[in-house]
Order: structure tokens, then sequence, then C-alpha cells
């Protein structure tokens, strides 16, 4: 409300109130906004506890740059979701050098420990949840072709890499196609659409994200092949759980935004009033199927 | 002999797609002479010089400079082997100063490094040695178009080459530079200097000239001694056939006040002015450079907003704000730059006669094309433009060529009010007797029409009333019968006298 | 003789540009040589792999360019006035979350929901065109502003998110078939028919190449510049509506983040197709050949299995090569 | 034949110039105009927020900007050219990529990455430059080529991955101060200055702005415009290479996405600087004043917690909107 406003404008704590600079990514991926969600939600909750929001656009620079603002700023705690895992260290080591404590949320990676606290699961593992259950669909044989996100994100690194090291363990299964889609919906469909026209055979579609496997799925609808290709997504999103719901898409993978958001937040409050937090909060993936899909779609009303 | 000629050009053939610029034609200069190049629009006179300088390759030919044979590969070539040239077209770095233009491309420097103050010095004592009086620190931008070219003549003339090619130097200097720079021509002669110098002026050509070469239609016609010359003798090499008088002009029928401007005025550029001008009159304005003879033009059609004063057309007053309102209101502006302001260069010559006048090809949502192909072949015949079809892009037209398909844009259109100014720049002596024709044509038919120009004679030839202008004011007025060149340049230059 | 042409070249900024219609024979060529590398690209694929020459994958590459071709139409026009329009992407993505907004089932009859699309692309071309023409910026950094400014607002409408479940009807845009050919293909051939009439037989088309050749002139040969800089940009945002109904429809939901770089592949196909960045220069024709090389690049390199890094590699020189090829051809006739 | 009496008048060809510099008052306005703009917007945001005038963050603004300030430099040049440079941002992550796996601890001395580093942007420029020059092809579709290569190229050399475990003498450059202030302050420095005099000073100066000026009159002066735009591609794809060496080692990792869309922000910042579009305009001050005005946006409106979709809105209109007001001023003067 306007009162945090005028508090922030103050731009410290010295009237009382906590202040949290949250680092955030990219605004525009749908996840995240969820993510983004469960902190409002949970800020909203707290009293004299102020968060800023900055948005990286997906930039390591970037997000060096606004995490030093925050250090100039003197914020209380920050809360940051790396761009990259790679450049996230020395992030970390910025606001260590101004003990500034820092709490890294959804994206792990090895010298996390050098942050304050981590929040949130680990990339890889959802790739690998997600394959592992293609594999399941498909009798540990098949053809696969993977879809991947924006090259060179975190997301798509990881989850890609978990579906291959899947597919490693399978001897029959074989990965036939690999391309990116971008995490769009558009060019997911468009990418589907020219594999279906290359006349290979596929029996999985495996996407990086919801949105490019729902573009995969209406491509195959079109070409009338939907039945004999299993299409797994990514992150369970409200319009992907739909199409669980209908069998169309058979597998995706739930990752507790909300609940990761209002976890870090949670934790670098706690880190910022100097009280003790535990290093590793997992908040674990869940796999969603038509069996449980009703469980999630309710967690979204 | 061979050594008596700086220069050999033999059989030089160019062709560009669709025009054979030159075929087979010679060049022979000797030296320390100035030999003129003549010949129409479109004869292949800067085309030849272009070659010369290393900016076109002949297709054939073979060019011997200084006793041995050239090849060239580049401009720089040339001029590292004693060639310069004043180009026909004016081409300053608009931004930078004049001394970068001038030693541009052969900076003094050391190591790359500039040295600024050698560079405004050597400027200075260039123009000291010319007796020019311009600010080697002005930039190009805020000098006259008369002192651009000035600044390119003197330039061309920096290099101390061995032969200097000037393409068309005197076409936008007065009186006062073109006699400067005929100084400048005579005192590189006595150096041994070779010039070749290309005019549509033929009393430059007995002044000047030693020789002359003409062509046409990208043929050589034939090389002779300027003395003696007889202009009927040229203008039968140049254009194949005889011309009959000049100005042919048939007293058309004046009436009724067509435009009055009354009292306009803007900022100190024009002050007070207010004449009239008759159906079927034809008015010149004559005046020093920078006089403001454009700026009324420009004013009154609405190019630039007057501060104050107003104009009536067949006696309503008319508020014009832009070129629209005042062709709306009968009005037609042939201005002076075609290539700033007139021409559309990627466009066919088709396109660039009907802007004007679309309004009267749309047939339900769309052109008649057909009409539209109809009325711009009638033009072209009538005039006279040398084009293989409408269709051919104006760009690839000679000069004089552009500036019928610019007349006929507004012939098209039949305003009733006509302003031309300079109609005839760097148009040959054929195409200027047509446009001519052209004007009284257009008088007879009721037009009132206001000319611009910079040559007395054009002027005298044309005009029934003379408006004389300087510094933005209107000094006097002559009729035809009381107007010539010496009462013209007396108000022009009076109050300057005077001070 | 190669090197004097290419000096001639140098010395008239508008040579290069004026070799294409030169002659009836080199006209020919610089009309059709794109052409023909289209020609020669859809070979090499259809040697390359076996699939590729089917009329279904055809009519898939002709589908798919059909969003940018139709942005690219608009682009094209910006461009032969010498302007450029980087705002078409976000644009869309604008276009998208409204429309989807708008097209939710039983909420508002279809027209209103496509109504709002086009208001909002040709708002935002007006706007465009309004500060090009009035505030004589360039249209880069105007444009660059829109780009920015819109993305921002379709984030905003729909806080980051897509909208889905969109009504039936509405998804019959991009989605549905008449006689066997997607629909969207109908509207991109509409839209190019539509377009090619507006522009070479129109007063608005001859004014475009005008204002394109010598904006001074046209200023004084009486064409109301101002206005139709805003009609040629509101026309650019019109078709980025059209667009991005087509998309939405096509993909049933409404995505803050569509469109992303569309300006630049439009761009590039009306380039590739012919257009000239110094104005007055460029066809419909031409710029629908570029979508479509581009349509059988991405298609093709996906056909082939050519992973995704060195598709971006293979794009990037495929692009210039195109251009370089044409030049060339050119220069020879 | 009698010599005729001739008068000649001083033909308005230049209007369009004379316009951008008539008076020495309006010309001050044109040089200082965006230095106020940009000393309004420090007031403005001093006043919004507390902490934004504390040396501290002042410096931060300027040590985040060297990074595009480094690369609007070059682009500056290119576009006093009349060209564009669209790759910046890809070729700052091919080199951010390459330098990376140079600069791993223990491997090489620190001057073979950087070397490295160097090579590949110039590498790229002159690869543009060529093409450009000799091909004769729009700058910007050659740029838009390299874009999309050099991306691709930065991808497939590190796998799509970050490239981290930086040596600490290497990460220095991006991060290590000197006499309190960073390392990266005193590189924009440097390259400002050595700009400056390059542009100023030298006869490669000189022909930047006679190519920009009038590519014609330069010819035919005998500069050799070709190797000179080969050379100004290249020193634009060099400073790429610094930019994208600062990055790297200030985030201590290789990123082959690094630099998305830093080549708008740097032809903005140009821009916003003064430099024309369409050529022979242009300072290396006003465009490091256009990069500060970036910076003291984004930074101010991360302090003032503007919500991520409206900086966006905003950063549209404000660019939009300073260079109006420049403009505006310019005229009324
Ligand atoms: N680059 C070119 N491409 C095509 N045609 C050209 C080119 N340059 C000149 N021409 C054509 O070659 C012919 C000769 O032109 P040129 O410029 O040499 O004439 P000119 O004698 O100098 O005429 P003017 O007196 O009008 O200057 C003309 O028909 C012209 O249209
Ligand atoms: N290059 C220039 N820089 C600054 N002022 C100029 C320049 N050229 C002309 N002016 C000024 O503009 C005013 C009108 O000049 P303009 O060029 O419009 O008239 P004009 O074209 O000289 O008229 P005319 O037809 O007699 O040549 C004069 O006061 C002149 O000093
Ligand atoms: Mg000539
Ligand atoms: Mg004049």
């Amino acid at each position: 409300g306007c009162g945090q406003e005028a508090a922030s404008k103050d731009g410290s704590s010295k009237d009382g109130k906590i202040v949290i600079g949250a680092a955030l990514p990219d605004f525009d991926d749908k996840w995240l906004s969820y993510l983004q969600d469960g902190m409002k939600e949970y800020a909203s909750s707290q009293k004299d506890v102020e968060v800023i929001y900055v948005d990286a656009m997906n930039d390591a620079n970037k997000q060096l740059s606004q995490v030093e603002n925050f250090i100039s700023q003197d914020v209380d705690a920050i809360m940051m979701i790396p761009v990259d895992t790679v450049s996230a260290p020395n992030i970390v080591d910025r606001a260590n050098s101004e003990d500034i404590p820092i709490v890294i949320v959804n994206r792990q990676y090895e010298e996390v420990d050098a942050a304050t606290a981590y929040v949130g699961s680990d990339s890889l593992k959802a790739g690998t949840m997600q394959m592992e259950e293609v594999a399941k669909l498909l009798g540990g044989k098949g053809n696969v072709a993977i879809m991947d996100g924006v090259m060179g994100h975190d997301a798509q690194i990881k989850r890609t890499q978990g579906n291959k090291d899947v597919v490693e363990k399978n001897k029959d299964m074989k990965i036939v196609l690999n391309g990116t889609a971008e995490f769009d919906r558009a060019k997911g469909m468009t990418l589907a659409e020219n594999w279906l026209q290359s006349g290979k055979e596929i029996n999985a579609i495996v996407s990086n994200n919801d949105e490019m496997a729902i573009g995969a799925i209406m491509a195959l609808e079109d070409a009338g092949k939907l039945e004999d290709v299993v299409v797994a997504g990514i992150d369970a999103t409200p319009d992907a759980l739909d199409f669980v719901k209908s069998g169309k898409l058979k597998v995706t993978v739930f990752q507790d935004a909300r609940g990761q958001g209002k976890g870090g937040l949670e934790t670098a409050i706690k880190a910022a009033k100097g009280e003790k937090v535990e290093k590793f909060n997992w908040i674990p993936y869940e796999l969603v199927t038509e069996d449980n899909v009703d469980e999630y779609i309710k967690k979204w009303e | 002999m061979s050594e008596n000629y700086i220069l050999q050009m033999d059989n030089v053939t160019k062709e560009f797609p669709g025009v054979k610029a030159l075929d087979s034609v010679q060049l022979h200069v000797e030296r320390g002479t100035v030999h003129a190049l003549m010949g129409e629009n479109g004869a292949g006179k800067s085309t030849l010089m272009k070659i010369l300088i290393g900016i076109y390759t002949p297709d054939q030919g073979v060019i011997k400079f200084d006793g041995e044979e050239l090849h060239l590969a580049n401009v720089k070539n040339a001029l590292d082997k004693g060639i310069s040239m004043i180009h026909q077209e004016l081409s300053p770095v608009p931004q930078m100063t004049v001394a970068e233009n001038i030693f541009l491309g052969r900076e003094p420097s050391i190591a790359g490094w500039v040295k600024q103050k050698k560079l405004v010095e050597n400027t200075k004592k260039l123009f000291e040695r010319l007796e020019m009086d311009i600010n080697p620190r002005a930039k190009m931008e805020e000098l006259s178009i008369a002192n651009t070219q000035m600044v390119e003549i003197s330039k061309a003339i920096s290099y101390n080459s061995k032969l200097i090619i000037m393409d068309e130097p005197t076409s936008a200097i007065s009186e006062k530079e073109v006699h400067h720079l005929f100084k400048m021509i005579k005192s590189l002669k006595k150096d041994g200097v070779s010039i070749i110098y290309i005019t549509h002026k033929m009393d430059e050509l007995e002044m000047i000239t030693d020789e002359f070469t003409v062509f046409r239609d990208g043929k050589y016609v034939g090389t002779k001694h300027s003395k003696n010359l007889s202009r009927e003798e040229l203008i039968q090499m140049m254009v194949g056939r005889e011309l009959n008088q000049v100005f042919n002009k048939v007293p058309a029928e004046i009436s009724d006040v067509a435009l009055s401007v009354k009292h306009l005025s803007k900022q100190n550029k024009i002050k007070d002015i207010s004449f009239e001008v008759k159906k079927g009159e034809i008015v010149g304005i004559a005046g020093l450079m920078g006089s403001g003879r454009t700026e009324v033009l420009e004013s009154i059609f609405g190019v630039h907003a007057a501060d104050s004063g107003y104009i009536e057309i067949h006696g309503k007053k008319v508020a014009i704000r832009s070129p629209r309102d005042a062709i709306a209101s009968g009005m037609g502006l042939l201005t002076e730059d075609r290539k700033l302001s007139g021409l559309f260069l990627p466009l066919s010559v088709e396109d660039n006669m009907i802007t004007v006048n679309i309004d009267r090809y749309i047939k339900g949502p769309f052109l008649d094309k057909k009409k539209i192909a109809t009325d711009c072949k009638k033009q072209h015949n009538r005039l006279k433009i040398k084009t293989p079809n409408l269709q051919q892009r104006i760009n690839n037209l000679s000069g004089g060529n552009q500036q019928k398909a610019l007349i006929a844009r507004w012939l098209l259109h039949d305003p009733e009010i006509l302003f031309l100014d300079e109609p005839t720049r760097g148009i040959d002596v054929g195409a200027k007797t047509e446009i001519y024709n052209l004007i009284f044509e257009l008088a007879n038919k009721g037009k009132a029409i206001v000319v611009i120009s910079s040559e007395l004679p054009e002027i005298l030839g044309l005009s029934d009333r003379i408006i004389v202008m300087q510094e933005g004011r209107i000094m006097g007025e002559l009729s035809r019968e009381e107007a010539s060149q010496e009462k013209i340049m007396e108000l022009a230059t009076r109050e300057l006298v005077n001070n | 003789m190669q090197r004097d042409i290419k000096i001639t070249e140098q010395i008239d900024t508008h040579t290069h540009y004026r070799k294409l219609q030169k002659e009836k024979a080199s006209h020919f060529l610089g009309k059709y040589g794109m052409l023909l590398i289209l020609i020669a690209l859809v070979v090499l694929m259809s040697i390359l792999s076996p699939t590729f020459f089917t009329s279904g994958n055809l009519l898939n590459i002709v589908r798919q360019m059909s969003i940018i071709g139709i942005v690219a139409i608009g682009v094209t026009m910006v461009i032969i006035t010498t302007g450029i329009d980087l705002s078409s992407g976000s644009v869309i993505a604008l276009v998208s979350v409204m429309v989807a907004t708008f097209a939710q089932p039983n909420s508002y009859p279809l027209v209103v929901a496509i109504f709002i699309g086009l208001g909002i692309g040709l708002l935002a071309g007006v706007i465009n065109g309004t500060i090009i023409a009035k505030g004589k910026i360039a249209p880069f950094i105007v444009t660059l502003g829109m780009m920015t400014a819109a993305r921002g607002a379709a984030l905003l409408f729909s806080d980051g998110r897509p909208i889905g479940n969109l009504s039936p009807t509405f998804t019959f845009i991009g989605q549905g078939t008449l006689l066997g050919i997607p629909v969207p293909i109908f509207i991109f051939a509409f839209v190019g028919i539509f377009s090619y009439m507006l522009l070479n037989h129109t007063k608005f088309g001859k004014y475009v190449y005008a204002i394109g050749g010598n904006e001074q002139a046209a200023i004084i040969a009486g064409v109301n510049v101002v206005k139709y800089k805003i009609l040629i940009y509101g026309y650019a945002g019109l078709l980025s509506s059209v667009a991005g109904i087509v998309l939405t429809s096509r993909i049933a939901s409404g995505q803050p983040t569509a469109g992303t770089m569309y300006e630049l592949d439009a761009i590039a196909a009306a380039v590739i197709g012919g257009t000239s960045l110094t104005g007055g220069i460029g066809t419909i024709g031409g710029t629908i050949i570029g979508a479509l090389i581009i349509g059988v690049m991405n298609n093709g390199l996906d056909l082939l299995n050519v992973s995704s890094y060195w598709q971006q590699i293979l794009k990037g020189a495929i692009i210039v090569i195109a251009v370089l090829i044409d030049s060339r051809k050119n220069k020879k006739a």
C-alpha cells in the first residue's frame, strides 16, 4: 500500500521497517510470477516488512547491478533467484562482504552454501522426474524429441540434462530430435509441426516447460497424431493442468512456486532480523499426471 | 607530336545498362591550354571526365596522360598521377570545416594524428595564393552555394595537378566569382597547367578557352579553335541542326490580376514584399545572390510561412500554410534545386510526373493507369524527354532531362500561377530554347508566371516585367522595354553603392 | 568489367538500387533474383530431406510464415518511406493479451475482440507515426520506445501470465481450414493482395514511394507528408494487430511474451525481398518471397534436425549470403 | 560575343544541415541540451530517493553503465558513418565464453585470454565491415546476420552453459578497485578518452565524419572508404570485446546469453546523446551522457521500486520524450 511506498523512499530500516531486496531473474516468466505472488501474499501478511522487487530480464550482469543497488540502499536482506548459477557465487560474495544476508531461492548450485540459506529444489531433478515418468509410459523404449527452452538459460540447461541422464540409462530409448522453441507456445507449435513433417518416428515430446508442450499438443492434434505421442511438460500451470485433465498432456512436474516464494521471503526476513535460519530448505517437486491432477487444480483456485 | 599533348583519349566507349553514354569518342588536350568540352545534356561529358578521374572504367579505349598510358584503379590513383577535378555536382561534407574539406584524404599528419593548425595554415596559404576570403574554420554547411563552389575550385587547384578538370564550375557562382575563377585559370595556364573546361555558357568559350571539343549523343563531333568561333556553328555542332532565335517571344494577352502579394515579411530574410502578377504575364525576379528571391517564392508557396503579410489570388485573400494549400489555390513551384526538393530519384519518370496531379487519376479506389500512361506520354513527346521509356528510373536521366520531367509534373497539373525558380539551371542550349518556348506558350494560355533566373539574358528575354531585389527588399520594377542588364545591376546593387 | 561497376556503385548511393531495374534483363533478375534463390533453397532442401517437398509440409511452411509475412508487409511500407518499425513484436504481444481477454467464451461477441485487437495495433502505429511525423524524431528511436513500452503494457495488462480459455469461434481464425487450406493462409493472401493493390494502384501507394524517394520533394508537390506517415505507421500497426490476432487464435492463448524478435524477422524478410532501407524501393511480392525464404530455412533446418546452435549460425549466414548473392547477380547482368 | 552579366543567388541547398546548427545559441543547447536533461533526471531522482545521490550509488551507476557505455562509443562511430551495429550484444556473448574458457586459473596467462577476447570481437567487426563495405549490403542486414550467428557460435562453443571458475587475476578487471574507484570505470574512461582523441584528432576520425557526412565526397577525395569502413566496424567490434571482457570478469562467468539486447541500449545511448542516424553527426561526450541517462533511469526506477512492467513502459516513454524535448529545444532557439 501507500505507506509501504513512502517507506521505500526512506530506503532504510531506520524507521523500524525491514527492507528486503528481491532480485528476480525474469518478470515475464509465468512460473516466476506465481512465485512472486507467493512472496506478495506472505509480505502482505507481515507487518513492517517492505519488499523491493527487481527484474534482471535474464541478464546476469543486470542482476549483479541490481544487487549492488540493494547494497547501496542498505537493505536488510536480499532474496535472489539467480539468473544463472555460475555467476551467482560472485554476487553472493558481494553481499557477504557487506554483511547483508542473502537467501538463494529456486536455483541450486554447488557453492550455494556460501549464501545465508537456500530455499528451493534441484532443477536437474525436474528433468529427471519428467523423463522417468515418460520412460515408464513408453515402457522404457522409444524415440524421444526434446524441446529446449531459451538456450543457455538455467532451466533449459538443467532440465534437458535431467532428461538426457534418464534416456542414457534406458538402452532402448533414443533422442531423435532436439531443438529450441524458446519456452514459447507458438514456437513450440511450429517446431512440432516441422518435426512431424520430418517423417521421423516420435514416441514422446518432452518439453522444458508446459507452454511449449501445449504448442506441441496443438500441432499433434492438428496432425491427428496426439494418440501416438506422449507429451510431457514442466511447471503444472493452470493451462497445463487442463490439458493433463483432458489426457492430452501426460506428464507435468509441479514445482511449488508460491511455496518457494513464501519460503524464500520468510527465510530472508528471519535472516534480516538476525534469527537463525536453516541452510537448506527443500521444497520438493511433485509429479502431476491424470491421476492426481485434481489436487493441483484445486491449488490454483 | 604526342609531347604536345598532356592528354590523349581515343576510342573511349562506356556503356551503362541501357545507355551507351560514350561511343568511341576522342579528346586530345594540348599542354598548357584550356580545352572546352561542349555538348547537350547527356552528351557524355561528365562521364568521360569521370573515366579520366578514375571513378568509372571505360569499356574500351586508350588513355595517354603525360606520355604514358593510364590505367586507373581509383580516384586516389588519378590524383597521384596529377589529375584533379571539380565535380559537376557539389559534394561537400557539410558538417566538416572548409579546411577539412579541402584537405580531405591528405590531411597533414604524423602517424595518423592530424595537425589541426597546419591544416588551417595550409588552407590560409592556399586562399592567400588564390586571393580568396573564406574562413578556413567555417563549417561547410554555413557557406553559400557560391562559396561552396569556390572551395571546391580551390580544392581542385590545391592538388597542384598537371591537368584540372572543371565540370560546369560557373553554374552556381556570380559575376565576381566568375572573374576570380578566370583569373585563376589564366594564372594556372601560365604555370603550364592544362585545363578541361565544361560549360553550357557560350560566352565563356571565347573568354578563356583555346580549343573546344564537341560531343553529341555520346559521339565525337569535332575539335576546333575557340578563336573566331561563330555561335551558330557551335550550336550546329552541338545539336546537329540550326536553332532559331533563342527568345521567340510571342506577346500574350495580359489580363486580370491573378496573384497579388501584399507586404510579405519574414524575419530578416524578406521585407515588405508586394507585387502583382497578371494572367498571361511573365514576371521576372532578378537580384544578387542571397537577395531572397527564392525565399519570396517559398514563402508565398507555403514552404516556410511568412511572419506577416498576405496573398490574394484572383482578388481573394487566401491563407497558405503549406505547399498543399498553395497547390489547392492554383499555384505551382518548380524549385531551384531539383535533387534536393524536386526529384524522386529511385522512382520512374512517370511516377515523378504524376505526384502533384494524382487526384485526377483516381477512378474508384484505384488509379487509372491507362490515363496516366497516355498523359505522361504526351508530355514525354511534347518536351522531348530523352529516355527509353517512362518506366525508367529518373536517376538514370541526364540533368536536363530530369528538369524537363519536373516541368512535365507541373504541366500535367496545369496551375494558373506558376513559379519557376532557375528553370534552366544546368540545361543545354537546345533544351533551353524548348523550355523558353514552353513558358511563352503557357503565358499565351493565360497563365501567370514568375521566373527567377540568375542569367540576365534569360530574364530579359522572358519577362514582361522585371522585379529587382536586394537584401530581401524589392528595389524596383522595370518594364520589358526599359529593362537592360545595366539597369538591373544598378538596382540590384544600388544601396550597396550608396553605403 | 567488374571493378568499374564497384566504383560506380560507390559514387552514387542509388546506383545499388538502380541496378535492380536498369534494363529488362537485369530488371528480370532484379525482380526474380530472390525468387531464384528461394527456388534454389527449396530444391536443396528437397534433396536433403525427402519429406520436405510434400504438399503437407509446403502448406505448413506457408502457414507458419503467414504471421511474420503479414507483419513484414506493413514493415515493407514503413521501410519504403525510409522508416523502420521495431515495435511490431511487442504490439503483437499487447494485441494478443487484449484480444484474449475479450475472446473468452460467452463473454463478448467475436467482433468485439477483433475490433479491440485491430484498434490497439492501429493506435500503437498511429502513435508511432504521429511522433515520427510531427515530432520529427528518428523512427528507430520512436519505435524502439514503443517496443519497450508496448511489451511493458502487455505484461502489465496480463500480469505477466498467458490468458487461456478462448472461444472456439475465435480459435477458428488461426486453427481452422477452408477447402483444406488453413485459414491463416487465406488471411495472409488477403493481406498480401490488398496491400499490393494499395501500394501499386492507389494514391496512398504512390505517396508511400514518393515520401521515401524524396520527402522534401513530396512536400513541395503538395503531399501531406505528416498525414500519410501517420497512416503508413498506422497501417503497419494494423497489420501487427492482424498478425497478433492470428497468432493468439492459433495458439489459443494470449501471451504477453508473444512476438519477441518478430520485428527483426519481418525486417529481414522485407530486406531480403529487395526493400531498400534507404527508401523509395520495395515490393509486396518481394517481401512475400523474403518471408518464404526465412520460412523454408526455419522449416528445413528443423526437418534436418540441425542443432539449434548451428541453426542460428546458419540463419545468420544465409540471410547475409542471400542478400549478397542477389546484389552480385544484379551486377553481373 | 558579348559577355553576359550574370547574377547568381545563394541556393538554399543546405537548409537541411543549416537548421541543425544555425545559431550559436541553439548550437549550445544542441550540445548541452542532453546534459541538462541528465541533470534534471539526477535532481528528480535525488528528490524521490534519498539513497540515490550518494557517492556509493553514483559510482554504482557509472560502473553499471560502463559496459553499455563502452559498446555505445563504438556504435556511435558506426552510426556517424550512417551505419548501425546490431551485433554488439551477441559479440559480447561470444567473447564472454571464449575469454572465460581461457581465463581458468592455472591455464593460460591472463594476456592470452584477453588477446583472444579482443581478437574475436575485432574479427566479428572486420567481417561486418568487409561485407558492408565490399558487398555493399545494408549494415542493418549484415549486423543482424552477425547478431544471430555470433549468438549461435557462443552457444555452440559453450554448449549453452555458463563457464565459471575464472582466475582471480582475471576477475579483478571487472570487480577490482583502484584508489576506491572500480576498475571498469577506469576502462570506460580510457576507452572514452582514447576514442575521443581518435575521433577528433586523427585521420581516422576525420574519415568517420566524412564518410557519414557525404560518402561520395570522401570517395572523390580519394579516401579509401572500403578500408575505413572495415576499420570502423572493426573498432566497434573491438569495443564490444572490451565490454565483453569487463562483463565476464565482473560476473565471474562466461555467459552465452550475455549481452542480449545490449545493442539496443547502446544505440539508444548514442542517439539520446545526439548522434544522428542519418550520419555525420555525433560525439563521444554526447554518447557518454546518453549512456548515463539510461543508467540513471535504470538505477532510479529500481531504487524507487517501480514494478518491472511499469519500468518498461516508462523507459520506452522516457527515451522518446528525452529525444523529443531535445529536438524541441533546438527548434525553439
Ligand atoms: N551511372 C550512370 N548510370 C546510368 N546511366 C548513366 C550514368 N551516368 C550517366 N549516365 C547516362 O549517360 C549519359 C551521359 O551522361 P553525362 O552525365 O555524361 O552527360 P553530360 O554530358 O555531363 O550532361 P550534362 O550537361 O547534363 O551534365 C546520359 O544519358 C546519362 O543518363
Ligand atoms: N548558406 C546560408 N547560411 C545562412 N544563411 C543563408 C544561407 N544562404 C542564404 N542565407 C540567407 O537566407 C536569406 C535568403 O536567402 P535565400 O537563399 O533564401 O535567397 P536566395 O535563394 O538567395 O534568393 P535568390 O533566389 O536571390 O538566390 C538571405 O538573408 C541569406 O543571407
Ligand atoms: Mg555533366
Ligand atoms: Mg534562389
